[in-house]
């Protein structure tokens, strides 16, 4: 099988396909971040049949860690498959943070967290802040150290969807990235590579200072949450909550408790960035 | 064995982290794993019980002897009761059965 | 290329972990993964210097197990406390078992679903009170029910509505159209109960639902005698393992459950001289003197140095069991589809077989070759 | 366990206690994410039905029926994304149905149990907002 090797965070994975173009766009796209001798997690992309691996191929995402209802992709979505499965190992298998499913971004040593379903914008949110004076940390997945509390960076390449790629590209123009994916089952999908300070910093943790429940489409609101909601909702954004046993629950009841957190609707970008200056100047 | 007046013995305080929030208190429980999101007067009936064998009425007398509540005593008594069966199909209080009681 | 060998060397002599290098390391975890055999691996090498990178997945792969453990011990404890009122025995099987037993065979395994045996005739109360307590049926479907009913060792399985775990409820440990037919009854019958099974009331240590802490309370009395839980005695527990690694499915996850066997019987012949005569007999009396022999030859050969003893088709059933690459991926598809029609042959008559097949097939199922 | 040590106020009154009501939800147990959080991640697809009614139709409540019965929908000839089935709970139509059907195979949709084939998807659509 092709294979590449990449390290995100304190994260590792050993990349296989049984084609070669995912192999090197991942490779094109991940050029700056560094190779680690034993990997974490093993992903592969296989064909389903020796028939689809020639013939509209397409492959199945499997892995170390696997989910039943997995539909193959098709070979020309096979970045994204591998994405998804490096998604998949971390959810499942990582024990070594409480994982948030959120986007993250730095300024001053102090962390902006901000998770929400697919669709509230926090991934494109996060992504314009790391054009605006902060630390872009991740998009999809914040790791909270379980004994400091510390949230640790977890840069993979930012997932644009639909709209958000052409905004994305008119205002980081000068940024890399990946081939345009045309009808996902979540859209279209393209890849941009994070900073280059995203990518040297990775190791480098921050202290969360706010987390934000961001919703996109609804006139501009602000509101606050009650700590047992706050709660709720971050056990249900946590895929390795349960899995951690106490020493997560230690760690998210001590976020729950320490970090403000606030519920934003928003209709533009622009709304989105000035409200969450404004928060930040207050709260954090 | 004593049908009408039944004897419960709460979970060790031990195996249980309990972290108030707001009116909601968190109850980790180490046994099973599993977090609990519990209201009053959870948290009360179970720092009541102690760690003897006790029944309604005496959770329920420690209860009024500690708090002031807007219900009357067979209220209270039907509340408590409500509340053990909740903790007993989650494993939080056991009812002893026949022999000892 | 490097097959699942890697990780039976790795098990049976975790000295020489030592001298992997990073590509041997990478596709032994892999393996060990894939084989649910990586709590195990961590444990065995628990103490070897090994890598950086190894140590912190091990380090996970040890506490993970623990959390499975202290899971499957709080579920058993659940059914316990849901068949109080039950007055037979309920027989905890398989890996649940062995972490409530604390056997070596428990030392990292990874833990599914609970099994538990009950007494054939009392299934529907079994059943009832499951039911009630928040236990529900998985499947609808009314072929695999009336086929479960009629043909299997099984109740069919049962998930908890609010805990997402299942239940298997057995009344014996082979399917009942299988050639051997183990005396259930007598398996019943021998069974042991756990040292001090209880959940609330229970003292802290070897019981049902308790993890070491070191704040841990003094043992409080338990209530009262009733909702023990058992297992089987030692001999009936190592001739449900071969059974089980024989007969029920196509050898796959078989490292894992070979491995159960190797460390159940080395561990019962360590305390107990004479544990080896008394398992030939049983072995012979429950007609599973073949499986119990073989697993032990296979057993020797992989997991102890120098045991080399083997038949022709013990070596098929070795190609078979490590036929697993160094991605993780799964090999030597051909004789993996030899034992997955011998596997159903050994379950069925001849004639059920093809109905089963036949309907399997109809309904699209295709063997995961 | 650690409730306040002051159970008593300063002024020797008793501290007021909100008992609630018999049939009041005093306890929420939180259950694993792994399916939300794994499933909103990952590309899944549901079949209508799934193997474990294959064969059956669907009548319009969503329950397995034989394939006579009056007023029952036949199988999907494809499977569902996640996708596809978020937008129809919200009203659209699934892909290739009418109004009715779809109805008919969101509800069978609802009624998915753990381990049923198309489980794992339903269930990362459930996640809060």
């Amino acid at each position: 099988m092709h294979e590449f090797r990449v390290s995100v965070g304190p994260a590792s994975f050993r990349l296989l396909s049984d084609w070669q173009k995912p192999i090197a766009q991942m490779r094109a796209l991940y050029a700056s971040y560094p190779e680690p001798e034993i990997p974490d997690f093993t992903v592969r992309l296989e064909a389903v049949s020796l028939l689809r691996r020639f013939l509209r191929p397409s492959g199945a995402i499997e892995g170390d860690y696997m989910l039943p209802d997995a539909a193959p992709l098709p070979v020309e979505q096979g970045l994204l498959a591998l994405e998804m499965g490096m998604n998949l190992q971390m959810a499942l298998g990582w024990r070594r943070h409480l994982i948030l499913h959120a986007s993250a971004v730095e300024r001053d040593g102090r962390v902006l967290v901000m998770t929400g379903l697919s669709g509230s914008g926090k991934s494109t949110l996060s992504a314009m802040l790391g054009l605006d004076g902060w630390r872009f940390m991740g998009d999809e997945f914040v790791l909270i150290d379980l004994v400091s509390g510390a949230a640790v960076p977890y840069p993979r390449l930012i997932s644009l969807k639909n709209l958000a790629i052409a905004e994305m590209q008119r205002v980081a123009p000068s940024a890399q990235f990946g081939p345009v994916m045309a009808g996902t089952p979540k859209g279209d999908i393209r890849h941009m590579v994070p900073s280059p300070e995203a990518v040297t910093r990775m190791a480098e943790p921050g202290i969360p200072a706010l987390l934000l429940f961001p919703s996109f489409g609804y006139s501009a609101a602000v509101r606050e949450l009650q700590l047992s909601e706050t709660f709720v909702r971050l056990t249900q954004a946590s895929p390795n909550y349960v899995a951690l046993g106490e020493p997560g629950f230690t760690a998210l009841a001590r976020f729950v408790k320490t970090v403000p957190a606030r519920a934003i609707d928003y209709e533009t970008g622009a709304e989105a960035i000035a409200m969450v200056e404004q928060l930040w100047d207050t709260l954090a | 064995m004593n049908d009408r007046n039944p004897l419960y013995r709460a979970e060790s305080p031990d195996l249980l982290i309990v972290e108030p929030l707001d009116d909601m208190t968190l109850i980790y429980h180490r046994r099973s794993g599993i977090t609990h999101m519990v209201t009053a007067p959870v948290p009360e009936i179970l720092e009541a019980m102690g760690q003897e064998l006790v029944d309604i009425a005496t959770i329920t007398a420690r209860l009024s002897h500690q708090f002031e509540m807007e219900a009357d005593a067979s209220d209270v008594i039907a509340i408590v009761d409500s509340r053990l069966a909740d903790m007993m199909a989650l494993g939080l209080v056991e009812r002893a059965s026949e022999g000892t009681a | 290329m490097t097959d699942a060998m890697i990780l039976v060397g790795a098990l049976r002599d975790p000295d020489s972990a030592q001298n992997l290098a990073a590509e041997q390391w990478t596709a032994l975890l892999t393996i060990a993964r894939a084989e649910q055999l990586i709590g195990t691996l961590a444990f065995r090498l628990e103490g070897q210097a090994v890598p950086d990178g190894v140590k912190a997945i091990l380090t996970d792969a040890r506490l993970n197990a623990e959390v499975q453990r202290r899971t499957a011990l709080w579920e058993a404890d659940c059914a316990r406390r849901a068949l109080a009122e039950y007055d037979g025995k309920v027989v905890l099987m398989k890996g649940t078992a062995y972490v409530a037993s604390d056997l070596r065979a428990g030392q990292g395994r990874s833990i599914g679903d609970l099994d538990i045996m009950v007494a054939q005739p009392d299934l529907p109360t079994v059943e009832a009170m499951l039911l009630a307590a928040g236990w529900e049926w998985v499947k609808q479907d009314a072929y695999d029910d009336a086929y479960y009913r009629d043909h299997m060792h099984e109740l069919p399985p049962m998930i908890h509505r609010e805990r997402d775990r299942m239940i298997d409820v057995h009344h014996t440990i082979l399917p009942l159209t299988a050639r051997p037919r183990p005396d259930a009854a007598a398996m019943m019958a021998d069974a042991v109960p756990l040292p001090l099974a209880g959940g609330v009331r229970g003292g802290p240590e070897k019981i049902v639902g308790s993890l070491p802490f070191e704040s841990d309370p003094p043992p409080t009395p338990p209530v009262s005698g009733r909702g023990e839980v058992f297992v089987f005695s030692p001999e009936d527990m190592v001739c449900h393992c071969a059974a089980h690694l024989f007969a029920d499915g196509d050898l796959a996850g078989g490292l894992r459950n070979l491995w159960d066997f190797h460390c159940l019987t080395q561990e019962f012949t360590a305390s107990d001289p004479g544990f080896r005569t008394r398992l030939s007999q049983r072995a012979e009396h429950h007609g599973l003197t073949a499986a119990v022999e073989r697993a032990q030859r296979l057993a020797d050969h992989l997991y102890v140095s120098g045991c080399d003893q083997i038949t022709l088709t013990d070596r098929l059933f070795i190609r078979r069991l490590t036929a697993r690459n160094g991605y993780g991926q799964q090999t030597r598809r051909f004789i993996r589809l030899a034992f997955y029609i011998r596997s159903h042959a050994l379950r069925m008559p001849p004639m059920m077989l093809a109905r089963h097949l036949w309907t399997k097939w109809r309904k699209g199922h295709q063997p995961k070759v | 366990m650690t409730i306040e040590p002051d159970d008593h106020d300063p002024s020797g009154r008793r501290r007021f206690l909100k008992i609630g009501a018999v049939s009041a939800v005093a306890i929420i147990s939180i259950k694993p994410a792994v399916a939300q959080a794994a499933g909103s991640i990952l590309n899944c697809e549901i079949p209508v039905p799934g193997p474990h009614g294959s064969g059956s139709y669907i009548a319009s409540d969503g329950q397995l029926v034989s394939r006579d019965t009056p007023g029952a929908f036949p199988p999907s000839y494809r499977n569902f994304t996640g996708e596809e089935v978020r937008r129809a709970m919200n009203g659209r139509t699934l892909p290739g149905t009418s109004y009715d059907q779809s109805q008919a195979y969101v509800n069978y949709i609802r009624r998915l149990q753990a381990g049923q084939s198309g489980f794992t998807c339903y269930a990362s659509l459930q996640m809060p907002r």
